[in-house]
């Protein structure tokens, strides 16, 4: 039996690599796929809470999760094709009309 | 109290704003139609005024022509007017003004006539709206909702150099105090229910409560700033002669004669009854600011180059011994704090008046640019003179009547504040005469002032009006005296009871305190 | 006829009414005829007012009439109301006596000028003032009629107000007299505080039957009162508007600041004998600063060249006698000095009207001399209020004067001393004036000298029943022979016998006749014989002054150049007022502008709207500081998430 | 046993994790993206969550991964290049507070230990009934409003999709 | 095993159904409508919420949980429905001509509205962490295309883009506080987390603590807190206005909805451990949104700076957690609602095609050019300046009110000071409307009915509020009633 700290931790390390994953590509796409990690983590931690708990909600949500992902990617890479029609670049670094 | 039954207060505040609805709805390009129709609601606004002076029972200690109409329940709001004599003299000088005022600027304001009227008419519903509430949430709406059209009238019709300054200064100076209050007011009510249980704004239930000391200084601390703003007091005036100086004429003469006197008219409504202890705490303090207020706010007109200016910093002097009467906590200091306020507001605005008259003729407000216009305008020089040995506080004109009884007042409660109070007299008589004759005597020397037109009849008759009254209160102010003296009496007894109430209670806690403390080292 | 004391003030303020209001469509001889009766009117009325008074006996000649209630503020209540006595009885005379000749005077003095109707308007107002000044019951009323004047002065020296000179004059006579009224503001305060009333009778009452007010407090009401009678009456240290004042129209100067209002102090302390018995310090403060005030200004007289100056000084130094005189205890001898000096020095005032009418406004003396063939009645009339003011028997000013010298010298020598003094440099600078003007050479210029006459009649009535008042009037109050001294006797109710003779009538019968004041009449009893020894020592130094502007300014006309050479240094400070004025401006006024500048523009500029700015600016740097952290890229602001998400977890981890 | 193959399946989870954020090329990062997917699909499958498992690699590797290849090459995109950085610090910055998160998510759960209810469905009954049937069960009972909330969701992002690309509106 | 359909209460979700059914039928009511010619979707939209509303009306005063827990239909939620409800009407009808200016007149665009509401719905009476999860993300997603709606402009995409990409990553962060959630108590069923905490004796459970933590981040997110806000700026601005005017007052409206059943519901016995760390975040976001507001010269931006300030207002409310602090964030939603809305209408009417006269500067003399719309913008700015009489200044009122209620008085006071600071800059607004004259001359308005309806409706609220507040208050305490 594999103690649950280990998914745990192993969840919390691909969260944390999802987020660095957001923080340092500047690839509009690369950064929304790192997005999708990081829910992937929250995935597994549903899972494996849910195993130890008996519980079969976690399953449950980690199908409603996968739901709203799939909706997010349809509209994300909607907006992203969108902008780069516009702006020739899906560069977040370029994408900065709008500050102060 | 209602002796009239009929919502009097309320008409004679809401008048006004009805009146601004009727000419927002009418046509922009009226203009004449557009003055007359502010005319006839101001006068008849004064008016209605009158039967308050006349019916006004001088003997009752209570409120009267009471209006109390619940208006949020659950929360203790209510819609509740009602006056005594503190806030009698008030209210007519207020509706006096108003009608004034619209006559003073019949010819001045030629741009944007209708908002100019609908700013004024609302600026009275709101000045009206503060002496009339006693419910602290009305009130604290009325304090606030009277700062939009002021500062519109600075803003708008102000002097286009810096008059988005001022406006801005003007009203972010007093929101600053008011919102301290605001504070300060939920603390109150929210006290008060713990103590009683009752959800309520209503002032006369707010006066029974007795605070202890600590909470009383916070409190009124809050009061304070708020009020000494609006006064303004010493260290809080500088938005004052900005404010003037850019404002258009009738704008200062009702900051001067009716919104400067909020200030002390909310420290004997508000600051001192509900907060006694603190109040007597706080005198010495407030006593020297007034103090500072009244010979610093001499000296520094005394140097001003602009006549408004001048002015400006005179009404700081001026306010300094209304204040200073206020806290004097005696009737005599108080019943002349009242008339003073009375007295500043016509002889003040009076002076603005007069200032803005020859600002319309010269288009200048600088002292150096006049020089001899007795000569020229010498009916404009005789009103001009009266009014300024009304400031000066002559006695026979009304400024001296209060000023006497504060100084008295002050120096029964304390001589050496009373004999800095009244080098105030001494520099006031430099300051104002030297402005005099700068302004009037001398050689005209500058070429435009050789034939600048002497006072046309309506401007002779808005001056006369004012200063029948000037004469009035210097010769005869017992009509208005009298009707002061019940409420103020009545005040100061309660106040005093208040005070020892308070005292006792501390001392019975102490007591109480002091007691448990041995019983538990025991 | 008492009843009606109030009409006595009216007149005057009816006049001022109609004059002020309508003026302007009134003709000119209306206006003039109109002023002239209402005052006249007055004077009349006083006139059957004193003989009603005179019908009481002496000690209920008290009699109180009130109008209505002034200001009630609690137990503050002080009415409208008017006291007859005496003392205010004869005020009321003096003044409106004097005022209607000059009114009369004026008419002719002013007609050309264009403000003819201003002026008129502006003295019925002064007399109203004065009036109500010396007929009031109560402080309170009293200091009405006390700024009223005040103003009044003000407004009248500043006549000529397109002069930037006489504009300053008004304002500067105003403030210094603000400065005295500080004090007696305070005083009156004080005396409320103290006794809870404001009214004469209730005050003096309380203060002779109440002991237990300390002399501390009754020190203080007295020196304030008295600060107050400084700053009116020209004293020490604020007299040095009057010299100023002469820029007004000469009548004003002669009715205002010479013959009434500036005498106001002296009432009031008289007014207040009471008081000042009862606090001996004061008293000695009274008689050293009205004798120092009658010496140092006498001084200045010596070498002015303009003769309303030479005028103005020596009204100074004559109302410096008549605080002297109080301050020694003899307050009806102020008085009757008081009347005197109005008489004679209005006429001298007047005089030098004439004279100046004739030189073309000229008022310098050194352009002046020989006018006596020119204008006869002028002369003879000046010379005779000369020789009252020198002191001369049997001209008014030597009663009034020797009484003084008398009293004093009675209470300290050193005081007698200086008075003498000044009375010796009195002689001596009117009669240099009388010279100047009138005899030796002419030194007028030729154009004006075409123009030289005598003044027309309604002027010269004037004059001559102010010279046959200033011959005669001192005979009222002739000393040492018992009951004679009608004057003092008639007084003594109100100011306490001091004087051989008036002391039994007095004792006993008066509520607030001074105890203090009665022991001093006694003892002053038995020195008759000195009393006439003095009197010829007064009457020689009288004359020494005359002899010696005899020697200096038609003897030896070169002499005083000689002197100036010799005594450069003095010559120098006595012509510029010993440079009061500078070390005024330099101590007080100067400082006060300057500290109100850097107030104004720093303090107020800089440092307080400084620090509401200065909030209001810091606010918005922080904002456009913290607006940078808005960077436009997304990233940063994931970044920003995810510090706040680290900062709460470990918020909750640590916390 | 399993803890190897966990462990194994772990390794290979986060290898294929820092990838997906340090390849340049956004295919490589797409398809090491694919494989991370892959794995948690064998984790799942550790977990005894065969239907998630299932849906894992067919919504997510399949679908959406699909999708997200599909853009990057429509899109045409190249590896990133190097240029300047604008905000230098966001770097070093960005990973040195996410290693806190880490740190701090890490000290949190490395106990394991859950103080939560615990649920009725333990393995053994789920395995009697079946994984898929078992989470079906649940979804249209319990479930049943999220289940119908996702409809509506899912909607909104087909109208918003095709809004958004769709040549002529 | 059985599966037992539990009992469909269709009635409970009644308003939700309506709406939705009315999304889909604006969807296809637009197919069949001409190119340009869309203005009857947006009528048809308006009618089902007006009978969404209606049908909410009919449920005020029963409340009832529904499909096992998963939504509570209570006066609470029926409260903030109300408030989303007329804030969707609002928008739409200021979108009718605003999108037909744009040219980018689409059905689409109202069925989206109406989706985003529902998503809105479901999370103010979402009972369970995933129904308001998934409420959100219906929400979000919605939002996230409207944002983009504008697809030929470079600042629409900009926006939608930022929005999208924190917003998912955000997500992540409530999702995964979920799931601490569910880790620790075991259930993600609100009354059950609610009685879990009630009886544990474990309450310093760091994996529920660091739950709670991530949860705020996410409902921080959405409601603009500090330092969660550096979206709301950059989206606001770009997103086409009307769009922006539903957000900033919509998306308000149902996560303060949710923020408050979770915390002031379910995790109510934490209240201590959460309540200093609001009292920290409110005040930075007072402040910053303030503070910053002032420096903005664009005005959809400040209201962007001035809505995350008002954020922090309302969460003053929160910290009070007294039933007066409650009922204080319902009333000022409302309040909120309608002048932030009638702010953002003035802003679209003024507004020209291609984000033209959005400066404070271009309104320069437009109080006197067009008085009424200057009045209303008056107005509306008063309101948010919080003075009198106006609705903001009865909001602000009660929740500085409920603040002192509970002791919080620096808060008060820190909190009216923000209130100074924003009167600088609504100020401004003013001063360039009345005191300054017109740089250029300014071309007509267009007025249309529906903009007219709008503002007329939200004036009228504006005012109506702050003048008799008594009614909504009365209402804004009943909702709270069950809740606490």
């Amino acid at each position: 039996m594999i103690p649950l700290s280990y998914y745990l931790v192993l969840s919390a390390i691909l969260f944390t690599i999802g987020v660095v994953g957001v923080l340092v590509r500047r690839n509009a796409i690369m950064i929304f796929m790192a997005i999708e990690l990081m829910l992937n983590a929250v995935n597994l931690s549903f899972v494996a809470i849910g195993k130890h708990l008996d519980s079969l909600d976690g399953q449950v949500f980690v199908f409603f999760v996968m739901a709203v992902a799939a909706a997010e990617v349809a509209v994300g890479l909607a907006i992203i094709v969108n902008l780069s029609r516009n702006k020739e670049t899906i560069n977040v670094d370029e994408i900065n009309i709008m500050k102060w | 109290m209602n002796q009239l039954d009929l919502p009097i207060l309320t008409l004679l505040t809401f008048l006004p704003a009805i009146g601004a609805l009727f000419i927002m709805l009418s046509n922009k390009e009226g203009v004449a139609q557009i003055r007359w129709m502010a005319l006839v609601i101001s006068m008849a606004n004064f008016i209605c005024s009158l039967p308050l002076f006349f019916c006004f029972k001088a003997d009752y200690t209570g409120m009267q022509f009471v209006e109390k109409v619940p208006w949020i329940k659950e929360y203790g709001m209510t819609y509740f007017l009602g006056i005594d004599g503190i806030s009698l003299l008030l209210i007519l000088l207020t509706t006096f003004f108003t009608p004034i005022c619209v006559i003073a600027c019949w010819k001045d304001v030629t741009k944007k006539v209708k908002e100019f009227m609908m700013c004024l008419l609302l600026l009275e519903t709101g000045m009206i709206g503060v002496f009339v509430s006693l419910d602290l949430f009305l009130f604290y709406i009325f304090w606030e909702v009277m700062l939009i059209p002021m500062y519109l009238l600075i803003g708008v019709w102000g002097n286009p150099a810096r008059r988005v300054y001022a406006a801005i200064k003007f009203f972010l100076f007093t929101m600053f105090g008011s919102l301290l209050m605001l504070v300060a007011i939920l603390v109150l009510y929210f006290y008060n229910h713990s103590v009683t249980g009752e959800y309520t704004f209503n002032l006369l239930k707010l006066y029974e409560l007795n605070m202890p000391s600590l909470y009383q200084t916070w409190l009124f601390l809050a009061f304070f700033v708020a009020f000494a703003i609006k006064v303004p007091m010493f260290p809080f005036h500088t938005w004052l002669p900005d404010a003037h100086t850019e404002a258009p004429t009738v704008g200062s003469v009702l900051l001067a004669a009716v919104l400067l006197k909020m200030g002390t008219y909310g420290f004997l409504r508000f600051g001192m009854p509900l907060f006694p202890v603190a109040t007597h705490q706080f005198v010495p303090l407030i006593s020297i600011l007034a103090i500072i207020g009244i010979i610093y706010g001499a000296l520094v007109s005394m140097v001003q180059k602009d006549l408004k200016r001048l002015v400006a910093f005179s009404s700081v002097s001026h306010l300094g011994f209304v204040v200073l009467g206020l806290f004097a906590l005696n009737i005599q200091g108080i019943q002349g704090g009242i008339i003073q306020m009375i007295n500043h507001g016509l002889s003040t605005g009076a002076l603005f008046l007069i200032v803005g008259m020859i600002y319309e003729r010269r288009h200048t407000r600088m002292i150096a640019d006049f020089g001899g216009l007795a000569k020229v305008m010498p009916v404009f020089a005789a009103f001009f003179m009266i009014v300024t040995l009304s400031s000066i506080g002559l006695p026979g004109l009304n400024g001296f009547v209060g000023e006497f009884l504060i100084l008295l007042g002050t120096f029964r409660s304390n001589v050496v504040y009373a004999v800095f109070a009244a080098t105030g007299v001494i520099f006031a008589a430099v300051y104002m005469l030297w402005m005099f004759q700068r302004v009037m005597f001398g050689e005209v020397t500058k070429e435009e002032n050789r034939h600048l037109k002497d006072l046309s009849l309506r401007e002779i008759g808005i001056l006369a009006s004012i200063l029948i009254f000037i004469f009035w209160i210097g010769i005869y102010p017992k009509t208005f005296l009298s009707k002061t003296e019940t409420s103020v009496t009545h005040f100061l007894t309660e106040f005093n009871k208040k005070y020892e109430a308070c005292i006792q209670k501390e001392k019975n806690y102490l007591v109480l305190n002091t007691s448990e403390e041995l019983m538990t080292k025991k | 006829m008492l009843d009606y004391v109030w009409l006595v003030p009216l007149f005057p303020a009816i006049g001022f009414l109609i004059n002020g209001l309508f003026g302007y469509r009134l003709s000119k001889g209306f206006v003039g005829v109109l002023a002239c009766t209402v005052i006249g009117l007055s004077f009349l009325t006083s006139v059957l007012i004193f003989f009603d008074l005179l019908q009481l006996p002496p000690e209920s000649r008290s009699f109180e009439k009130i109008i209505y209630t002034w200001i009630p503020a609690g137990d503050f209540k002080t009415s409208v109301g008017f006291l007859v006595d005496p003392l205010s009885i004869i005020m009321m005379l003096t003044v409106s006596g004097v005022s209607f000749l000059i009114h009369i005077y004026s008419v002719g003095y002013m007609h050309e000028d264009e403000g003819f109707k201003r002026y008129f308007t502006y003295l019925n107002l002064f007399v109203f003032s004065m009036l109500l000044l010396v007929s009031a019951n109560n402080f309170l009323l009293m200091f009405v009629g006390w700024e009223g004047v005040g103003l009044c002065s003000y407004l009248l020296i500043g006549f000529w107000y397109e002069r930037k000179a006489p504009a300053d004059a008004g304002k500067k006579a105003f403030v210094v007299n603000r400065i005295g009224d500080f004090g007696f503001l305070l005083a009156m305060m004080l005396i409320f505080v103290t006794f809870g009333t404001l009214n004469f009778h209730g005050v003096f009452g309380a203060a002779h039957h109440n002991n237990e007010v300390s002399t501390l407090v009754m020190t203080t009401i007295t020196l304030l009162l008295f600060l107050g009678a400084t700053g009116k009456s020209a004293q020490i240290p604020l007299y040095t508007w009057l010299p100023d004042a002469m820029e007004g129209p000469t009548p004003v100067s002669a009715l205002i600041h010479a013959a009434t209002m500036v005498t106001a102090g002296v009432y009031m302390v008289a007014r207040c004998s009471v008081l000042y018995t009862l606090a001996p310090v004061s008293l000695t403060v009274v008689a050293i600063v009205g004798v120092a005030t009658a010496v140092f200004t006498a001084s200045m007289a010596l070498a002015a060249n303009d003769i309303k100056r030479v005028l103005a000084y020596s009204t100074i130094s004559q109302l410096g006698y008549m605080f002297l005189a109080c301050g020694v205890g003899a307050f009806s001898a102020g008085i009757f000095h008081l009347m005197t000096h109005a008489f004679f020095k209005a006429l001298l005032f007047l005089g030098a009207g004439s004279v100046m009418h004739a030189m073309a406004g000229e008022l310098d003396m050194r352009k002046m001399g020989a006018l006596k063939p020119h204008m006869p009645k002028t002369y003879w009339t000046f010379l005779i209020a000369t020789l009252a003011i020198a002191g001369i028997f049997p001209f008014a000013g030597f009663f009034s004067k020797d009484e003084i010298l008398w009293h004093a010298f009675e209470k300290n020598t050193i005081l007698w001393a200086l008075g003498a003094g000044a009375a010796l440099m009195t002689s001596f600078y009117m009669f240099r004036a009388v010279f100047m003007t009138f005899h030796g050479e002419s030194r007028v210029d030729a154009e004006v000298k075409k123009h030289l006459h005598e003044s027309p009649s309604v002027m010269t009535t004037p004059l001559i029943i102010l010279a046959i008042l200033s011959a005669i009037g001192g005979f009222v109050g002739i000393p040492i022979i018992k009951g004679a001294n009608v004057f003092h006797d008639f007084l003594a109710p109100v100011t306490g016998g001091h004087v051989a003779g008036s002391v039994e009538v007095t004792l006993g019968n008066l509520a607030y006749a001074s105890s203090s004041a009665l022991s001093h009449g006694e003892a002053v009893q038995h020195h008759v014989g000195l009393e006439i020894f003095m009197m010829a020592v007064s009457l020689v130094i009288a004359f020494g002054g005359l002899g010696l502007a005899y020697l200096m300014y038609l003897k030896d006309p070169s002499l005083p150049r000689r002197l100036k050479e010799k005594f450069k240094l003095l010559y120098h400070l006595i012509l510029n007022k010993w440079f009061v004025d500078e070390i005024y401006d330099f101590l007080f006024v100067n400082p006060i502008k300057r500290g109100s500048t850097v107030l104004w523009q720093f303090f107020d500029a800089k440092v307080i709207d400084g620090i509401v700015n200065g909030s209001g600016w810091c606010v918005k740097w922080t904002s456009s500081v913290l607006k940078r952290i808005q960077t436009g890229y997304v990233q940063n602001y994931a970044l920003s998430i995810l510090v706040g998400a680290v900062a709460i977890i470990f918020y909750f981890l640590l916390v | 046993m399993t803890l190897f193959f966990f462990l194994l399946i772990a390794i290979v989870t986060v290898i294929s994790a820092i990838l997906v954020i340090v390849l340049r090329n956004p295919i490589h990062s797409a398809l090491s993206l694919v494989l991370t997917f892959f794995s948690i699909a064998g984790l799942y499958i550790l977990l005894n969550a065969q239907f998630i498992a299932a849906i894992q690699v067919i919504v997510y590797a399949g679908a959406i991964m699909v999708l997200f290849l599909f853009v990057i090459m429509l899109l045409n995109l190249e590896k990133e290049k190097r240029v300047s950085e604008k905000h230098p610090l966001q770097k070093a910055f960005g990973v040195s507070i996410a290693l806190f998160l880490l740190g701090g998510i890490v000290s949190i759960v490395a106990t394991g230990v859950l103080y939560g209810n615990m649920g009725t469905e333990t393995a053994a009954k789920v395995s009697a009934v079946g994984n898929t049937k078992a989470i079906a069960g649940l979804l249209f009972t319990d479930w049943v409003l999220p289940f119908e909330i996702t409809s509506i969701l899912l909607i909104a992002a087909i109208v918003g999709a095709i809004v958004l690309t769709k040549k002529e509106l | 095993m059985d599966l037992v359909i539990p009992k469909i209460d269709a009635l409970s979700l009644c308003p939700e159904i309506v709406l939705s059914i009315t999304a889909m039928l604006v969807l296809l009511v637009t197919v069949y409508l001409p190119k340009g010619r869309k203005d009857p979707a947006a009528y048809v939209g308006l009618l089902g919420i007006f009978i969404a509303l209606v049908s909410l009306t009919l449920l005020w005063g029963k409340p009832r949980y529904a499909f096992n827990n998963m939504i509570m239909v209570d006066n609470f939620s029926i409260f903030f429905n109300m408030v989303i409800l007329v804030t969707a009407a609002l928008s739409i009808l200021m979108s009718i001509t605003y999108l037909k200016e744009e040219g980018m007149s689409h059905g689409e665009f109202y069925a989206l509205i109406l989706f985003s509401a529902v998503g809105m719905m479901f999370m103010t009476a979402g009972a369970n962490l995933i129904t308001i999860f998934l409420g959100l993300e219906t929400m979000s997603i919605s939002i996230y295309v409207l944002a983009g709606f504008l697809r030929d402009s470079n600042r629409s995409n900009e926006s939608a883009l930022k929005y999208l990409l924190l917003g998912a990553f955000s997500s992540a962060f409530l999702l995964y506080g979920i799931a601490f959630i569910y880790g620790a108590t075991g259930t993600t069923d609100l009354k059950g987390i609610s009685e879990f905490l009630s009886r544990a004796t474990y309450m310093k459970d760091p994996m529920l603590l660091a739950g709670m933590g991530l949860l705020l981040v996410g409902f921080g997110f959405k409601i603009a807190t500090v330092p969660f806000h550096m979206w709301t700026p950059d989206v606001y601005e770009g997103a086409p206005t009307s769009v922006t005017a539903f957000m900033s007052v919509g998306v308000k409206a149902a996560v303060f909805a949710a923020f408050l059943r979770v915390f002031s519901h379910a995790l109510w016995d934490l209240q201590p451990d959460w309540n200093q760390l609001l009292w920290i975040l409110a005040v930075l976001t007072m402040t910053l949104g303030n503070v910053v507001a002032i420096a903005q010269t664009n005005i959809k931006r400040m209201l962007a700076y001035s809505s995350i300030a008002h954020a922090g207002y309302i969460m003053v409310g929160m910290i009070a957690s007294n039933e007066l602090g409650t009922s204080s964030i319902l009333f000022y939603m409302l309040a909120y609602a309608f002048t932030n809305l009638g702010a953002f209408g003035v802003v679209i009417l003024f507004g020209r095609k291609g984000e033209g006269n959005l400066d404070i500067e271009d309104y320069s003399g437009m109080g006197f050019k067009y008085p009424v719309l200057g009045l209303l913008m008056a107005v509306f700015l008063f309101s948010l300046a919080g003075i009198p009489p106006t609705a903001g200044f009865v909001g602000k009122f009660y929740i500085f009110g409920a603040a002192v209620k509970a002791g919080y008085i620096w808060l008060a006071i820190i909190g009216v000071m923000n209130s100074l600071v924003s009167v600088y800059y609504y100020l401004r607004v003013t001063v360039m409307m009345y005191m300054k004259d017109p740089v250029e001359d300014l071309e007509g308005l267009h007025w249309s009915p529906s903009m007219i309806v709008a503002l007329i409706i939200a004036v009228a609220g504006t005012l109506l509020i702050g003048i008799f507040p008594s009614p909504y208050l009365d209402l804004a305490k009943q909702s709270v009633l069950h809740l606490m």
